[in-house]
């Protein structure tokens, strides 16, 4: 085929907005004298239907191979200019355009200036237009499923969207329940819901739901793949229990030697378990797991004269032999969903969590004023939890009448690295505040507060109903909690009169802030996700991209990205579903065309674009060059998103960004500058 | 007459933020100078600092890099890359005794159609003071 | 002959008339470099190196010359102007014998104009070779401190004047034009001048027997030898480009925008590109090709076509080679080979 | 003291082995101060090794120079081990190829060579000029002595060594499978005084001292092809198609080759200042690569070719780079 350029330059009125300053037609004129033009045409409105069907005959009648249209940005007209080449057989991107008059006419004010410019700007374009490629837009298969990282309320909510789509969800959880922080929380603010009675119906719908698979106790071992092809590996841990056979009566860990010995994560501290156990009534799958770290008989390989569950589980369904198990799957798209960390009290030593029983963290609190949580809904404080180790006997335990809260606990404060607000503190200590009073009615509850954040729907409400209620909020952030005699001292400044404080209390609640997750790493080296300033899973545009992220296919929803409240997370995994619904039900995802290709005859494989690529989108792959074995570049089209990045780190030129290779801009700097 | 001189700048603009920038600057009627060029790539990252060499060598008297700022790539860090790469070659250029004020760098995002301008203006400012390059100018030089 | 006497006292008044009726190219320094440059103002002091780096070679074959001006898509071209009268001075025997040899190339079955007009236009005024250096060997390959061969005007340095002998019409052109600068020659000033050329050739400490090389050259083509000397070959183009008798070019258009020239360019045989093909192919493929090539188009292809060896032994090769690839050392290993 | 007994011994066993292709070390020259770069196939020929202040040539490079011959079908490439004596500064560029994976560890056997400085030959030979017979050498507390053929001659270190060795701060390899002696002690202190030298001059006065180096430039590539980090498959400087650099000889083309060849190396080179010994132009190459060492070191905190496992320098980026540069 005759490749020769035949170039046909349009140039555009824009009504008078390009007309106006620029002299269109001495720039149709000098473009026709340019390399290879053929045609040189200047119209009132080119994006107009008569301006399009222009060229579109003149690529019929005179043969043209290369489109010029001099007019608005490319980032307006683009696409229509494309299609209007693609509709007259012409590969697309034989497309080049002058932006004459975002960054031209409408700039400028002096006429023989601007026309000046313009020609510049239209030599460029047909300059670089001679050595346009077509390129071919590929697309790929979507394999149908989806595969969800996390079993909290966000994983949960999402499963179910595109579960109930019609598309298989693997809900991936690591612990051995679906439920996540949202089950350990006694109301939800500011409509005082149960917690669990709205969350335990979402769990049975996903441990029962036919297009859900659910692992949990289970975890991500490897991805690999690219939008609508993605390869997993996740490893289910051994539960030791066989999860046919259990029915979850529960018989095993009231026999097991070790009951009531092992602290619950589940209670945060607040109460314990036995070695084989559920984590919580609700739980599911509603199944038993032995926990191998504290188990007597995986730890000691004895447990008495036999392990005591295996002796009481009527349908034996106790397996010491249970290996993990890997289990391979392809997903079409990726859900992140791992939640958060609550900050570890710890790390601000002066508030004395690690050294005074009475001061307790709001989950923890959370679980004191559960029905069904370690007190019944009582609030008991000093069954010896920590710190000051005491006999059993000798615990004494009382109800606090004198409460305080402390807000801002790991969060807005900079000397642990956290300077962004946790957006849910301030709303679960006006409802947790309420909580108390309505438990311990003659208690005086304060709270020593930064700022108060009531932000949503029905928080200023919520905050006012509070302090009418009685609860006071004193502005001041505290320096200190110690012990004076059976009292705690809270020392601050309320910041509002300017008077120092030193409160004589008897509980001390930190209101703890949210952190990304200790394990986030994994997470990040497994799907090379990237992290905003905050530490949390960076989003692709914090405005118009919020649940995407670099990756095409892999979304993010929940605190995974950020605090958020359940309503708001709730609302972003539906929109990460909604994310994940597209290529799905689509069943096909677009390649882009101007991404990287490798010319592998002059790639040396040193590997610095491997490096550069902010998506992993090149590797190095060993080919037969005349018979040696050597490592070159290769391009994963699918996974680039032609950012050129690796253009300009390659030192040989060998890997070329189409549409914006290095012989194409060139031509482009010699008009520009030497014109 | 120094006053007469016309500096010739070319700049790279990243499609997303820089380029954008600019075409706001359009939308927006702010006026500026006629003498910056742009030649539109996607990233800042995928300007190969050797174009800035080839620019000055084939008669520009300015270039100008722009992207998006930190944190705001639309591909994550290309704009790391090559505030790295044009922090080397910045020094290299003025090392070589190419006056500093022919070779600038600017964040610019979308929505900062003033700071187009005022980026704009300074290059083009800088590029007066610094006079036409032709030392270095290919056709200048035994042609 | 005739043969006059230039007091060195003169030699600034000399170079001052030659310079003002002629493009005078003498031995300049640029940056570090040494060449022949046109004399531009003021020259503080004449020095006349014993070599120059780059070999004057480049004032008739200058490693950039323009053939002509095009403008794209224009059918107009243009020729660069014509050459002026020069003259070069300082230029030692061995660099004038190779000019010698370069006509031969330029004039072979074509005349090259570029080449050839600057060499008629041009009078090489030769400086003898009194204090050889350590690598020349001038002497083994039909030279000597004071080989005539190529030059217009020999100068011999006497101490306090300098000796010139015409040696052709030019040569008696640039004399007649400095005809009041210059002394009559003594007897004596002859025998001196053969005594201290005598002395220098004495000088030489290196050499090679060159008889029957062009024949074995060829005989040794599949010998480990090549492999072996081309292993710490770099494969630069010091050997070619500083050479005073490679010649080999190429042609390149190079664009300004709408304005283009063509120009020849040196080349070097050194290189891998300058036996690519456009396939892809290389008959020369590896380093060890090339230096075999480079040492039998000296010795032996070029002996076959114009009679004699391209090499002068300047010694330019030996003494900038980086990792001591040493041409005599290259032949004398050649004529040790066993076939 | 350099024990030669020992180095050929090593040499011979290595060479025996038949997973080794070759060793590649130095041997005397021709003539006068010159040494060779010598590659030992068999046995015997290691008798002819040396290793003495003579022996500047950074060898690493002749492991990527070889070129890939195309292979008749059925021919196994050949995979043997290459062996290669390292200097402290050679060393570094054979971890700066590994970093590239221009060279893969175990294609190599690594003998490092602590070193005490080499000569810049320029000096050597000026001090004793027409020199034709081979003149050996050898490092003496702090001396180095040649031996002449009308006598020994003694001579402070600091007169003759090259300048790269004056401020060297890695005398001992930084990655080598056996070592020829003991390590030396460690006495530059790397301040970049000549490229502040420079940057302390007017951008007026910068220009014109480069602009005259560059125009004399010869364009014989010597300092690309002698450079350990030169070797891509196709220099895009060599390139018609885009042309980045014009063929033409003249102060732009030069200045524009240079300019990319340092920018090139910036992060990469390990300054073993072959490019400006090798120049027959004199162009003052490593002040120029020097600079962009310094910039590297002091503004980002990188050093090339000490770690092996470092990401490359241009393919990474620190949030925390500077940019008070831009605008």
């Amino acid at each position: 085929m005759n490749n020769k350029p035949k170039i046909g330059v349009y140039v555009c009125h824009c009504g008078i907005n390009i007309a106006k300053t620029v002299d269109v037609d001495a720039v149709a004129e000098f473009a026709s004298h340019l390399p290879n033009v053929k045609v040189s045409r200047e119209y009132s409105y080119m994006c107009s239907d008569p301006g399009q069907l222009l060229i579109k005959e003149d690529i019929k009648n005179e043969g043209l191979n290369r489109v010029v249209v001099a007019s608005c940005s490319p980032r307006m007209h683009e696409l229509t200019f494309r299609k209007t080449l693609a509709e007259a057989e012409l590969n697309p991107y034989y497309l080049e355009m002058a932006n004459i008059r975002e960054q031209c006419s409408w700039v400028h004010e002096d006429r023989e200036k601007a026309t000046e410019k313009a020609k510049k700007l239209v030599a460029a374009a047909v300059y670089k237009a001679r050595l346009l490629e077509p390129l071919q837009e590929n697309e790929v298969g979507v394999e149908p499923a989806t595969l969800i990282i996390g079993g909290g309320i966000a994983g949960i909510q999402a499963a179910l969207d595109i579960a109930n789509a019609g598309f298989k969800v693997y809900l991936v959880e690591k612990t051995p329940s679906v439920g996540g922080r949202m089950s350990q929380l006694d109301k939800t603010f500011p409509t005082l819901d149960c917690s669990a009675c709205i969350l335990t119906p979402k769990m049975v719908d996903v441990g029962s739901h036919p297009n859900i698979e659910l692992l949990t106790y289970s975890e991500v071992e490897d991805i690999s793949g690219y939008i609508g092809n993605f390869d997993i590996k996740v490893r289910k841990k051994a539960r030791y229990v066989d999860m046919d056979k259990c029915t979850g009566c529960g018989i095993c860990a009231e026999e097991c030697r070790l009951t009531g010995r092992i602290s619950s994560e589940y209670e945060v501290g607040m109460g314990n378990r036995a070695a084989i156990y559920l984590p919580f009534p609700q739980a599911v799958p509603a199944k038993y797991t032995i926990d191998p770290e504290r188990c007597l008989f995986l730890t000691r390989g004895k447990c008495g004269k036999s392990p005591k569950c295996v002796d009481a589980c009527a349908p034996g369904a106790i397996d010491f032999e249970q290996k993990d198990e890997i289990v391979e799957f392809k997903v079409g798209a990726i859900i992140v969903a791992t939640g958060f960390d609550v900050f570890d009290a710890s790390r601000k030593p002066e508030f004395g969590y690690n050294d005074y029983e009475n001061v307790i963290t709001s989950l923890e609190l959370e679980r004191l004023v559960a029905a069904s949580g370690p007190t019944e809904g009582n609030i008991i404080i000093g069954k010896g939890r920590k710190g000051e180790k005491k006999k059993k006997k000798d615990r004494e335990t009382f109800t606090p009448k004198e409460i305080a809260f402390i807000s801002c606990v790991g969060s807005r404060d900079e000397t642990v690295g956290n300077e962004y607000c946790s957006r849910v503190c301030c709303m679960y200590t006006a409802k947790l505040a309420h909580l108390l009073l309505e438990k311990i009615p003659d208690a005086n509850v304060r709270v020593y507060y930064m700022d108060v954040r009531a932000f949503g729907k029905g928080f200023e409400e919520f905050y006012d109903r509070v302090r009418r209620e009685g609860v006071r909020y004193i502005r001041g952030n505290p320096s200190e909690v110690f012990k004076r005699g059976d009292k705690l001292v809270i020392k601050a400044e309320n910041t509002l009169t300017s008077t120092p404080i030193e409160d004589e209390v008897d509980l001390v609640v930190l209101a703890v802030g949210l952190e990304p997750r200790q394990d986030a790493r994994e997470v990040i080296d497994l799907l090379r996700l990237s992290q905003s300033g905050d530490r949390f899973f960076m989003e692709a545009h914090p405005k118009l991209a919020p649940v995407d992220t670099a990756t095409d296919g892999v979304f993010l929803a929940g605190c995974s990205q950020g605090p958020k409240d359940i309503p708001d997370t709730v609302a972003q995994a539906k929109g990460a579903a909604s994310s994940a619904l597209g290529p799905l039900s689509s069943g096909k995802v677009m390649i882009q065309a101007q991404i990287a290709h490798v010319d592998e005859a002059t790639c040396r494989g040193c590997g610095f674009c491997v490096e550069t690529c902010p998506y992993t989108a090149i590797e190095l792959v060993t080919v037969n060059r005349v018979g040696h074995m050597v490592s070159v570049a290769k391009v994963n089209e699918a996974l680039c998103k032609g950012c050129g990045a690796c253009t300009a780190a390659c030192l040989s030129g060998s890997i070329q960004q189409r549409s914006f290779m290095d012989e194409q801009i060139l031509p482009q700097i010699a008009v520009l500058g030497g014109m | 007459m120094k006053e007469q001189f016309e500096p010739n700048v070319v700049a790279f603009l990243c499609n997303w933020c820089s380029y954008a920038g600019a075409d706001l600057a359009g939308t927006s009627r702010v006026q500026y100078q006629p003498n910056v060029n742009i030649i539109r790539v996607m990233c800042s990252g995928r300007v190969n600092p050797l174009f800035v060499i080839n620019a000055l060598q084939q008669g520009a008297d300015g270039v100008l890099i722009s992207g998006c700022h930190p944190g705001d790539c639309h591909y994550i860090e290309g704009n790391f890359y090559a505030r790295r790469r044009f922090g080397l070659m910045k020094e290299l250029l003025d090392y070589v005794g190419v006056d500093p004020r022919r070779f600038n760098m600017s964040w610019v995002s979308a929505s900062e159609g003033n700071k187009w301008k005022d980026v704009v203006e300074e290059v083009v400012e800088k590029a007066k003071e610094a006079g036409p390059f032709e030392q270095f100018r290919r056709n200048k030089i035994n042609w | 002959m005739d043969t006059k006497k230039l007091s060195k006292d003169k030699l600034g008044e000399f170079v001052a008339v030659l310079a003002k009726q002629n493009k005078l190219y003498i031995p300049q320094k640029e940056g570090e470099n040494l060449k022949f440059k046109p004399l531009s103002g003021d020259q503080e002091e004449l020095d006349f190196p014993r070599i120059t780096t780059v070999p004057p070679k480049d004032v008739f074959f200058p490693q950039t010359e323009t053939l002509y001006r095009f403008e794209q898509g224009g059918t107009d071209i243009s020729f660069p102007k014509e050459e002026e009268e020069a003259v070069v001075l300082g230029i030692r025997p061995c660099d004038a014998r190779a000019m010698a040899i370069m006509d031969s190339l330029f004039s072979w079955d074509i005349d090259d104009p570029y080449f050839l007009n600057k060499r008629e236009k041009t009078t090489l005024i030769g400086l003898a070779c009194l204090e050889p250096g350590v690598n020349c060997f001038c002497t083994s390959v039909g030279g000597g401190p004071a080989s005539t061969e190529g030059l217009d005007i020999l100068l011999t340095d006497l101490g306090e004047d300098y000796l010139l002998q015409v040696l052709t019409e030019k040569g008696g052109k640039i004399k007649l034009s400095v005809e009041e600068l210059l002394e009559e020659a003594a007897e004596d000033d002859l025998d001196t001048a053969e005594k201290l050329v005598k002395e220098a050739t004495s000088k030489i400490g290196r050499s090679i027997n060159t008889d029957g090389i062009q024949e074995k050259l060829p005989e040794l083509w599949e010998s480990p030898l090549w492999k072996n000397l081309s292993n710490s070959c770099l494969g630069c183009g010091i050997c070619t480009f500083l050479c005073p008798t490679c010649h080999c070019f190429d042609i390149q258009d190079e664009m300004e925008g709408l304005e283009g020239r063509r120009c020849r360019v040196w080349d070097s045989c050194m290189f891998e590109e300058y036996t690519l093909h456009a396939s892809g192919h290389n008959p020369r493929p590896s380093r060890r090709e090339r230096l075999r090539n480079r040492i039998n188009h000296k010795y032996s292809y070029f002996v076959q076509n114009f009679g004699k060896i391209a090499c002068v032994g300047c010694g330019r090769c030996i003494d900038l080679c980086p990792v001591n690839i040493d041409v005599l050392d290259i032949l004398s290993q050649v004529v040790k080979e066993a076939i | 003291m350099v024990d030669l007994e020992k180095l050929k011994s090593i040499a011979k066993e290595t060479v025996s082995r038949d997973d080794v292709k070759y060793l590649i070390g130095w041997r005397q020259g021709t003539y006068g101060f010159r040494v060779s770069p010598h590659f030992v196939e068999k046995p015997e020929e290691a008798e002819e090794l040396i290793f003495s202040p003579l022996c500047t040539n950074n060898l690493a490079s002749y492991l990527v120079l070889p070129e890939k011959l195309p292979l008749p079908r059925g021919v196994e490439p050949d995979s043997r081990k290459v062996a290669l004596m390292v200097k402290g500064c050679d060393s570094r560029a054979v971890v700066q190829q590994i970093v590239e994976q221009g060279i893969k560890r175990d294609e190599i056997i690594v003998i490092g060579c602590p070193c005490e400085g080499v000569i810049d030959l320029e000096k050597v030979e000026e001090r004793f000029p027409n020199q034709l017979e081979s003149v050996t050498a050898q490092w003496s507390n702090g001396k180095i002595i040649f031996h002449l053929p009308e006598g020994n001659e003694e001579i402070p270190k600091e007169e003759v060594l090259a300048t790269k060795c004056l401020t060297c701060r890695y005398p001992n390899p930084v990655l080598s499978d056996l070592m020829l002696g003991d390590e030396v002690e460690t006495w530059g202190d790397e301040k970049y005084e000549d490229v502040k030298e420079l940057e302390a001059k007017d951008p007026q006065e910068r220009w014109s001292f480069w602009e005259e180096a560059f125009s004399s430039c010869v364009r014989c590539y010597s300092c690309r092809n002698v450079c350990p980090m030169c070797y891509c498959e196709d220099c895009i400087l060599d390139r018609l198609n885009p042309t980045w650099i014009n063929r033409s000889n003249n102060a732009s083309e030069n200045t524009a080759f240079h300019l990319a060849r340092a920018f090139h190396l910036a992060g990469r080179c390990i300054e073993c200042g072959e490019c400006e010994r090798v120049c027959p132009a004199g162009i003052p190459l490593t002040k120029l690569n020097r600079k962009l060492s310094k910039v590297v070191q002091e503004n980002y905190e990188y050093i090339p070719g000490i770690d092996p496992e470092s990401k490359p320098f241009q393919s990474s980026y620190r949030p925390e780079d500077q940019e008070d540069f831009i605008l």
